[in-house]
């Protein structure tokens, strides 16, 4: 039953998080006053993808990244459960809790970093420095923000953060905590200003330089996931998390047209202006957001 | 620097343009109308055509040709040819159809053409009056 | 601690550069100690097929030089080859002129601000600006007949008579551009974001740039009113009102206020041709045919004001019917070599697109 | 004597009737995804850098195809050759087609890619850019208009779909004698590794 379950949970996050990234790209494009893609385009493009050729060899550390990133994601979605109540889509939350989750958060990139060493490239290791860097400026804002939270409910548990927030959501009774975790968490989906990490005019792809194919394939689907395990975090910390699936898509879908739109409208800081950025202004909102507490 | 919060907020403005119709030319299901006098593939009016070569000497690219033709339509036609373009050398400066004496070579609007052989792009000027 | 220096390839198949061309950076962790440009890949022997050339089959080629900005070209051609054959251009196919100039030094500028904000990842100005670009593009389409290359300013003249309506089409696109120029402040000039990236980054200094030829945006934007429009005037632009706009700061936001309220100038002269243009009057003169049309033993420089700076020609007739010789002078040769090389030590990586971007720089005008 | 275009759209579609026939329904639907997701490297050679711009933003919107642009030759399934190349860019162009993974295709944009265009008698343009690298559409103009790189495009889908052997990236493996010979005669001693050495262990 449990494996059913956990089952659902990734066949959820990966068609939502495609939809959403299908959704990215036609909502942009409307701000840009066109029509943009289908939305199963990216579904197109990932197939597509999958059956390429392969040519290229880095050796077998190279193709690690890409696998280390995915079962990063996937261990991320399964670790946050998806509803607020009842026994289905809960996934692993009753064994682990939102410390657990936090530290998952880091594998990912970890590994990709752990791959596009042993390419050799010097855009993708320019890359994976930048992507390392402006994560550690990310994660003080958040995690302050995350503290916050647990301290106020109490634990690290999701089910009673969720429960505490039955009332008013987090995100009404800590608005500065919830500014903190909102601007890290624009960082976190590589939205605009903080998309240094793979900026075309910069480094090319950055980390994903030297990916093509299947490997490419499995980072877009990676990067679906976990954008859908970070929008899922967000509406739990913060939302109250949802009763049902409805709830759950509109919730998220909420907070994830305010990302795009902030990102389209943005300039992309450099690294050093984001670093300076994120340790200044949402560390800031969020030690305040602490003392108030 | 300092920060404004007005320079900061007014960026946000341009999200407006979500609320208005997307203004994209969709091109292969709807072709933009023809602009009359765009200089696009060439036509050439054999009843008047005189195969004087003018359009041949004039072009920098030596992209004409004077092919001779079975059937001369034009009792005028001296030389007996009439000119092919080459659409892997033209430039559509349209300096031939200037210096054509009876005006009989002309270019029309339609001017886009894709193919996988480049040997395709030798072009026989539509026979069209102007 | 010895630190490593890497050595990489900024272009030529890059997105961040501004053309075929590329820069050879040396960078110690993302900052660069020095930068090298390489050009060669766009070379085609433009003077060399100009001199095989009769006069009038070297003006369909001349307007290839610069691809973004064709007219100033076009108008450098024909008004070296009316000096030094004596010819006369009337009032009304001068009007035309300056209004062809001044459309396309529009159209040259919303482009490159599609470039500028496409180099700090501000995707959405660059969709905006290029389908205002091609609202420009297509009154070109009506009057000339091309979209890019218009081959439209002949020596004599120019080659086609004004559409009917033509002016009132272009004065109400004047009035579209004037309310998108709003939009434009609001998201790209005055976006607190973009200020973080431009003020401060790529600073000429305001001494040297007199002494080292500098022109365009570069002179204006470190406080010199320096426009050949004024100081040289060609054609009519002694007889409309138009203001030169500068800033004092030197760097790269200085030079995009600089370009801001250029357009902002460029539609007043628009406007300006549209209420002076004369009803009647002939737009081209008669001019000897192909073959018979020759240049004196003579030669001339003449220069006009392109949208990124001067644009000068060299040319020398030898009494035949080709030019004997001919020399472009473009902006981008000098501001690509040396001052973007030196202006680029020091700065971080996420800016050599900015910078750029900023001097307009355009590789095909480098090379010919 | 045929007027205008040699008329040959009919025989093209029989052929494709006839090929799709042979096609399993597997191999039909990748070829339908393959056509329906083409990740473009738009290489500014020349001239038709120009008109990309319109192309791919909000005039044209070619994303409406599922085209979209790519920074690097790895992700890439489609070249553009936007115009010219002088021998020093060519390489470059070669070095990213190979760097590209199958199957990839290339669009020769502009009529200097299909005989030289204006610089025909320039001492350092090549005039046929068949002869150094197989192109699987041209567009024709100079410059052609976003809308004849639309057309491009859309042919070359139906191209992809056919899927048949002709597609350019089995001709540089099965004739890449030909090609290499050209290259060399170009290049002289400069040229870069044999591109065979990438598929040597591949079964041709």
């Amino acid at each position: 039953m449990l494996l059913l379950d956990l089952l659902l949970m990734l066949l959820i996050a990966y068609g939502f998080g495609f939809l959403y990234y299908g959704l990215y790209r036609n909502l942009s494009a409307r701000v840009h006053g066109r029509f943009g893609p289908s939305l199963a385009q990216s579904f197109s493009d990932s197939i597509k993808l999958f059956v390429k050729e392969e040519s290229t060899t880095f050796g077998w550390m190279f193709y690690l990244g890409p696998v280390i990133m995915a079962s990063g994601a996937v261990l991320n979605v399964l670790f946050i459960p998806f509803l607020n109540q009842g026994e289905s889509l809960q996934g692993l939350s009753s064994y682990g809790n939102l410390i657990v989750v936090l530290y998952l958060m880091v594998l990912g990139p970890l590994g990709n970093a752990l791959g596009v060493g042993s390419s050799g490239n010097p855009f993708g290791v320019m890359g994976v420095t930048r992507g390392l860097t402006r994560l550690l400026a990310l994660e003080l804002p958040f995690y302050l923000a995350a503290i916050g939270v647990m301290i106020d409910a109490g634990s690290a548990d999701f089910g009673i953060i969720m429960q505490a927030q039955s009332t008013q959501s987090n995100m009404f009774a800590h608005p500065l905590l919830f500014a903190a975790a909102f601007i890290s968490f624009l960082g976190f989906m590589g939205k605009s200003p903080f998309d240094v990490v793979g900026a075309p005019q910069e480094v090319y792809s950055g980390p994903a330089t030297e990916f093509s194919g299947k490997f490419l394939a499995l980072l877009m689907s990676q990067s679906a996931m976990f954008s859908f395990a970070k929008l899922l975090l967000m509406v739990n910390l913060f939302w109250g998390g949802a009763d049902h699936l409805g709830e759950l898509v509109a919730k998220t879908f909420v907070l994830f047209v305010a990302a795009t739109f902030i990102g389209s409208v943005y300039a992309r800081f450099s690294t050093v202006q984001s670093v300076e950025f994120l340790i200044r202004i949402p560390t800031l909102l969020g030690i305040v957001g602490l003392a108030l507490l | 620097m300092k920060f404004e919060l007005k320079n900061s907020l007014a960026p946000l403005s341009a999200l407006s343009k979500i609320f208005e119709h997307p203004q994209t030319l969709c091109y292969p299901e709807v072709k933009s109308e023809t602009v009359s006098g765009y200089r696009g593939f060439h036509i050439n009016d054999l009843s008047t055509c005189i195969g004087c070569a003018n359009c041949q000497d004039v072009c920098m690219n030596e992209a004409i040709d004077m092919i001779a033709i079975d059937k001369d339509k034009n009792p005028k036609n001296n030389s007996g040819c009439i000119p092919r373009i080459d659409y892997g050398r033209c430039c559509w400066c349209s300096l031939c159809t200037d210096v054509c004496p009876p005006d009989s070579l002309k270019l029309e609007s339609e001017c886009i053409w894709a193919d996988d052989d480049a040997n395709r792009f030798l072009y026989q000027p539509k026979d069209k009056p102007c | 601690m010895e630190r490593k220096v890497i050595t990489i390839y900024h272009g030529p198949q890059h997105p961040g550069i501004t053309g075929n061309m590329s820069v050879e950076l040396d960078l110690m962790g993302e900052t660069i100690t020095r930068a090298r440009t390489h050009v060669g890949y766009l070379h085609r022997g433009f003077e060399k097929l100009i001199e095989r050339r009769t006069i009038i089959q070297a003006f369909t080629i001349v307007c290839r030089i610069c691809v973004p900005e064709p007219d100033p070209n076009e108008a450098n051609f024909a008004l070296a080859v009316e000096r030094l054959a004596g010819i006369e251009v009337s009032e009304r196919a001068s009007y035309i002129r300056v209004m062809v100039l001044e459309m396309a030094r529009l159209g040259a500028q919303l482009l490159w601000m599609a470039g500028q904000s496409g180099s700090v990842g501000l995707g959405t100005v660059g969709q905006w600006s290029i389908y205002d670009r091609d609202l420009i593009l297509d009154l070109f389409e009506q009057l000339t007949g091309g979209r890019v290359y218009h081959m439209y300013i002949y020596p004599g003249g120019v080659r086609r008579e004004l559409p009917d309506g033509f002016l009132e089409r272009l004065s109400a696109l004047l009035d579209y551009l004037q309310k998108r120029l709003d939009a434009y402040d609001r998201l790209f000039f005055d976006n607190a974001s973009f200020q973080k990236r431009a003020i401060g980054v790529g600073v000429v200094r305001g001494e040297e740039v007199l002494r080292r030829g500098f022109s365009g945006q570069v002179l204006r934007g470190c406080g010199f009113a320096r426009d050949l429009r004024r100081d040289n005037p060609y054609l009519l632009y002694d007889q409309l009102e138009f203001d030169i706009p500068t800033q004092s700061a030197g760097d790269v936001y200085a030079r995009a206020l600089v370009r801001r309220a250029e357009m902002r100038e460029s539609i007043r002269i628009l406007r300006q041709v549209i209420a002076q243009m004369p009803e009647e009057g002939a737009i081209m003169q008669k001019l000897p045919k192909h073959r018979k049309f020759t240049l004196p033993k003579e030669d001339t420089y003449v220069a006009v004001e392109s949208a990124r700076g001067e644009f000068g020609y060299y040319m020398a007739g030898d009494g035949s019917e080709m030019i004997r010789r001919m020399q472009v002078k473009g902006p981008s040769l000098i501001h690509a070599f040396s001052l973007l090389e030196p202006l680029l030590v020091g700065e971080e990586l996420s800016n050599v697109a900015l910078i750029m971007n900023s001097l307009g720089i355009c590789p095909p005008e480098i090379e010919r | 004597m045929d007027e205008g275009f040699i008329p040959y759209q009919q025989s093209l579609e029989d052929e494709e009737q006839s090929i799709k026939s042979t096609q399993s329904v597997i191999e039909q639907a990748i070829a339908w995804f393959r056509a329906h997701s083409m990740f473009v490297l738009a290489y500014g050679t020349g001239c038709g850098a120009i008109e990309m711009p319109p192309t791919f933003t909000s005039r044209y919107d070619i994303e409406r195809l599922g085209v979209v642009g790519v920074a690097t030759p790895r992700q890439a399934d489609i070249l553009i050759v936007s115009g010219y190349c002088s021998p020093k860019t060519l390489k470059r162009v070669i070095r990213s087609y190979e760097q590209m993974s199958e199957p990839k295709y290339i669009i020769g944009l502009g009529s200097c890619t299909i005989n030289g265009g204006m610089y025909w008698d320039s001492y350092n343009t090549i005039k046929k850019l068949d002869d150094f690298l197989p192109v699987d559409m041209y567009v024709n103009g100079c410059m052609p208009r976003p809308e004849a790189l639309i057309e491009g495009f859309v042919k070359l889908q139906e191209k992809i779909r056919a899927n048949s052997s002709e597609a350019g990236y089995i001709q540089y493996r099965t004739r890449y004698a030909h090609y290499r010979a050209n290259q060399e005669r170009l290049f002289g001693t400069q040229v870069q590794p044999r591109y065979e050495e990438n598929f040597a262990g591949m079964n041709l």
